[in-house]
């Protein structure tokens, strides 16, 4: 791999639609605004200079109907691509979503298929408010019949999104909006992959962190900080939200004995929570302590900077939730927490921060 | 208006009568409380299923809702799978995981009838996008009744079709209720076609209850669609004679009067259009009954199948969850 | 309380809309079919009768518009009550109820409310199949803004009614379509349940269960199974979903040690996936045995007799459950179980036991 | 046409100006990066949201869009809480919860702003139920954009707001695009306004960059509405200046060019607007220059109000979750 191949995940994702394009005509791409100069971020950028506006399906602005038509095509054997610029636009089409795209094959008896990625991002940051920036990949994890994803990497981005384009069942693509400026080192050409399950990205054997999307880099800082004083942290990087494949965390669990989550949305009925009680089903008996959950607060998402400081997980609380789990020495964590904290002062509330920008 | 074969007619009435016949064996037989799925019956609406069905290919695509009976069978369904279902065995036609609600051939070009208010609009519309982006002649058609076009992805829908003139045709059966609910507490005064002028799509309004006239505009319709013309929106007036779900009569609910029915029930579509080809002698006498022998035999033979195949095994239920 | 005052969950539930909407005449009722003869099973029964046409809206088919329409006149100091005849129907509003009606309140700093209640009711038997059956209490539950209840018994499904109109949040209240035939003891009048939480309904010392809705009558039967053996079976009825107080829960496990949780809806990122996290996270010291959840298997609902025969929780799924998580004595549970298995034999697998007709 | 008095003319150019003047103020100061949230500006639409609001009382109710601060302004909304809402501050509108995309000042009738597409649409028609409900004469508006009406739920609240002859407006701001997407694009050729023909709706149409012609259609519009003579769609063609959302020209990226921005430059609302009030003698000359001072003066305070207020308590940030 040269070493120019360093990619931003934007770039990862618009590389892996092209690769999956070229490789089979079925696939074709469909958004609103899908053809215009500010491409998704960068990740259609290209897209129709190589493939012509045939294969961007420019969108009303009608979701349901957007979906329903990509089922139905889907279920024609053509294989679409939906790109939403918010999670929440897709509520309007949950029916379609839930019912025609998570049942076609299950009530056709194995006959129908509904081959189709939608693609959702998630806002973060610049006053984006209650309504552009909800983490939802729990509410699609509930429907049998859908997978989830939420990829991490841009490596990942790229091989997770075309294996997601060449499965035949819908799978919802959930990026955050951060995420498309991380980089990473990206091989070229069509590969695949798969949707298989967690990834264990930081070997440790004194605590198991299992986060989402974003919170796995707000995980790995953790676990860096956390080395210094001599705690060893696995960071498990879930990867697959739907069909859930515990495996990992639970060989990673039994071996630490703990466990922290940190979800992208609501604690509450969250991803964290099926974690945690697949945990306790299953590896009661290795469990040192209770698990903890993190994730946003119980409420809606403000706009204002001054209302969103404490909103969501960083490496602070992380640290802070292994010194409680763990009792590690507080003269020991508070030194890394006054790093951590003035660090974290330096950068605003509402922009990435340029530590996550990699390359991973 | 378009000229009508002998054979094309007679052909239309048989199947109005077979749906009939097997409808009307439902209602017999559901009270044996062997088939366990709510159903709603097409009796009275057979004119437009087999209308539109004749001027479709077989590899043309329908797309249904939760009264799919009709449609099911004019688009060539199997009898047999259709009871099947219904009676939940593994030979329904998606092995007892759907119901009434569910029917799909595929084979035959009927993708699906699905039970949700309007949801299969959008999936008939991507059926011809798909087709349209693979360069085949196909149509697609979708049913659907009078309260579908409340639905906001009804709209949604017709505006992408007209926009990029896809080969669809949205077929409204339109018989004045939603459930028990009239048209008039639903909607504002006025030709529900205007719906479809706020598109730029193509409209065609006639008498569903008259089997000619339906295919003649359908296949106006068809031709427009297969010739990259753009879709079409069809309105068609007809009556549904039993309850919304379920075998019964209903009227004496209140909720439709009795005087209404009856004069829906002159404009029978299966017996007018047998007199009117018996008068102008394109019906042999006698003709009818052979068929109706013929047609009982093949329900009895399908209830007879369905009966007394297998329910599914119960291992099976979860199959299928993934692809 | 008289004795003739043992009514249906449906009689209750329309004896609660009248006794709300005659005390304030802000309350109205909405709905497809609202007016007509089949009244909602019954549950809105009479209402034309008492209150006129003026307070009870007939709806067109179209659900999004529904409820935004219901937001719009919540904000302006109505109490509307929307009825679905299924779950599914609101997958149509979903935007409209996670965003408007969640979140206005808090995006208004307070000003706005949308005092609005959505009952939304979960099919069962006589062929429902896929999209007619669906219990998605975990996906509304995950918005912090909503409230979700799910009554059990009648005296609470017309209390929790009243309250659930009076609250001015937007509550969404899940009736099991089975539960309206059942029967129980209810008071005259206008009366509030609170929507405070969990009440225990059977007192026990061995072993929690935790359930919702239909699913509390099989968990109630199980436990008076398992009492003949004399294992002694503390049963919870959860009642509301969100926002949750699980402290009588976890009151329960610091006592029994035990824990099982029974799912109306899929037990993946359902609802005892978030109870066994909290009672793991609150509780863990208390636990003798990992928890164990129930619930109907992570597949979509089919349609056949022939294949929901396993499809729910029962009374012997929970009763091996129990004998698994306690270690009972095979012999002594054989017995039960055959028992019911035998009467469980006996009745239709598709339409609602007559057993739980109550009165309770 | 209805006539204007002198002083209902100098108010509404007085108003534009004023919405103008705001809105380049903000495109002053964006770049400092103190305004932290997306601002999607009005430039070039004050003629709609000013000829509307002039035909309304306090009383009556307005909902919007992401692009709201000048319905919000024209309806009286507070200018210091709406800037203080933009910088993210306790004295905002809504306290720093929602930012641009969620103004609202109910006081002056000023309801919410709503940033999902259409999302505000049946909040209106609720409003306009409940007012109905109540019997209170009040009219509630409903501002939306030409993408607004792809939505299916646009219909949903037209049908219900029809068949009940609700006192509500809907009025659609057609600036030709959605983001960046053209009408063309999105939607099937034929005038707007057809598909409120299919709602057996009042349909007025109108130059939006004339706000006279805005007032007198929307007078005629709450007029009808009030009498309860039922909801009306009013169709303004208006154009947007800047980008979609943010402060700069984008017409360099080619989406649209620059001929046709400079022919609806060419039509600014409140340049001809002055121009016509000048040249038929109802303005005074320099009474805008009078009027540009004042409105600098109070712009400038407004600012000052907003920067200098204080960031919300991080404290509060969990209050009003539930009632
Ligand atoms: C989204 C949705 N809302 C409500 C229902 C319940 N429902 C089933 S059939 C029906 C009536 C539909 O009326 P129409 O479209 O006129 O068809 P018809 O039954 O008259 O053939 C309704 C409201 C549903 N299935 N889906
Ligand atoms: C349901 C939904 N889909 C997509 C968006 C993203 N979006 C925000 S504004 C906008 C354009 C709306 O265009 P139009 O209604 O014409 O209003 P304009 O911006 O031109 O004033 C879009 C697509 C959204 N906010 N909500
Ligand atoms: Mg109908
Ligand atoms: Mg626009």
């Amino acid at each position: 791999m040269p070493d120019n191949r360093n990619l931003s995940y934007a770039e990862a994702i618009s590389e892996g639609l092209k690769e999956a394009m070229a490789h089979d005509d079925s696939v074709f791409i469909m958004g609103q605004g899908i053809s215009d100069p500010s491409s998704y971020w960068g990740t259609t950028a290209g897209i129709i200079d190589q493939f012509g506006v045939d294969r961007v399906m420019e969108m009303p602005v009608a979701e349901n109907g957007m979906v329903g038509i990509a089922v139905g095509a889907a279920m024609s054997g053509q294989r679409p691509v939906i790109c939403l610029h918010r999670v929440e636009f897709s509520l309007l089409a949950i029916e379609q979503i839930v019912n025609n795209a998570a049942k076609a094959h299950y009530v056709s008896n194995g006959v129908h298929r509904s081959p189709l990625v939608i693609r959702m991002v998630v806002g973060r940051g610049w006053g984006q408010g209650p309504e552009h920036a909800q983490s939802l990949e729990s509410v699609f994890s509930h429907f049998p019949g859908l997978k989830v994803i939420m990829p991490t990497f841009p490596d990942d981005a790229k091989g997770m999104l075309i294996a997601a384009i060449q499965d035949d069942n819908p799978v919802i693509m959930i990026e955050n909006r951060w995420l498309h400026y991380v980089n990473g080192n990206v091989d070229e050409g069509l590969y695949l992959k798969p949707l298989d399950g967690p990834r264990v990205i930081a070997e440790g054997t004194d605590v198991t962190l299992v986060a989402t999307s974003y919170m796995t880099l707000e995980a790995m800082r953790a676990a860096d900080y956390l080395r210094e004083i001599g705690c060893s942290v696995e960071v498990v990087d879930l990867r697959v939200i739907r069909p859930l494949n515990l495996e990992p965390v639970f060989e990673s669990v039994r071996k630490t004995g703990h466990l922290v989550t940190i979800d992208s949305g609501w604690v509450t009925y969250g991803v964290g929570s099926e974690i945690v009680a697949s945990v306790a089903e299953n590896c009661f008996s290795s469990l040192k302590a209770p698990p903890l959950r993190l994730g946003p607060p119980d409420h809606p998402t403000p706009s204002s900077r001054g209302l969103i400081a404490d909103y969501y997980p960083n490496d602070v609380k992380i640290i802070k939730a292994v010194e409680r789990l763990l009792q590690l020495d507080g003269e020991k964590v508070r030194g890394l927490l006054d790093a951590a904290i003035e660090r974290n002062k330096q950068l605003p509330i509402d922009v990435a921060d340029p530590f996550f920008k990699g390359p991973f | 208006m378009l000229e009508t074969s002998l054979s094309e007619q007679a052909e239309m009435l048989r199947e109005m009568l077979r749906i009939r016949l097997v409808e009307e064996a439902i209602v017999d037989r559901y009270g044996e409380n062997e088939m366990r799925c709510p159903v709603h019956l097409s009796i009275g609406q057979e004119g437009v299923a087999v209308g539109v069905s004749a001027a479709l290919r077989r590899e043309d695509k329908v797309f249904s809702t939760h009264r799919a009976h009709a449609h099911y069978l004019a688009k060539g369904g199997s009898l047999k799978k259709m009871l099947a279902e219904i009676y939940g065995k593994a030979e329904g036609c998606v092995g007892g995981r759907g119901g009434s609600m569910h029917l799909m051939d595929p084979d035959e070009g009927f993708v699906a009838g699905i039970p949700i208010v309007s949801s299969g609009i959008p999936l008939a519309v991507g059926s011809a996008l798909a087709d349209k982006r693979t360069r085949k002649d196909n149509v697609t058609v979708t049913f659907f009744g009078d309260a579908s076009v409340e639905e906001g992805v009804f709209h949604e829908s017709m505006n992408f079709a007209a926009l990029h003139k896809l080969p669809v045709l949205f077929v409204c059966e339109q018989n004045l209720y939603s459930v028990y609910t009239p048209l008039r507490e639903r909607q504002p005064d006025r030709p529900l076609s205007d719906l479809a002028r706020g598109h730029a799509m193509n409209i065609l309004s006639g008498n569903g209850n008259d089997v000619e006239e339906v295919y003649a505009l359908s296949t106006e319709a068809v031709e427009k669609a297969r010739n990259g013309d753009g879709p079409s929106f069809l309105l068609f007036d007809t009556y549904r004679w039993r309850e919304h779900c379920g075998p019964n009569y209903d009227n004496h609910l209140g909720y439709r009067s009795e005087q209404e029915f009856q004069e829906w029930r002159a404009l029978c579509p299966v017996e007018n259009y047998r007199n009117k080809l018996l008068a102008s002698k394109c019906l042999q006498p006698g003709q009818e009954e052979t068929w109706a022998a013929e047609i009982d035999a093949e329900i009895s033979e399908a209830f007879e199948f369905a009966r007394s195949a297998p329910l599914p095994d119960i291992e099976s239920a979860s199959l299928f969850t993934y692809a």
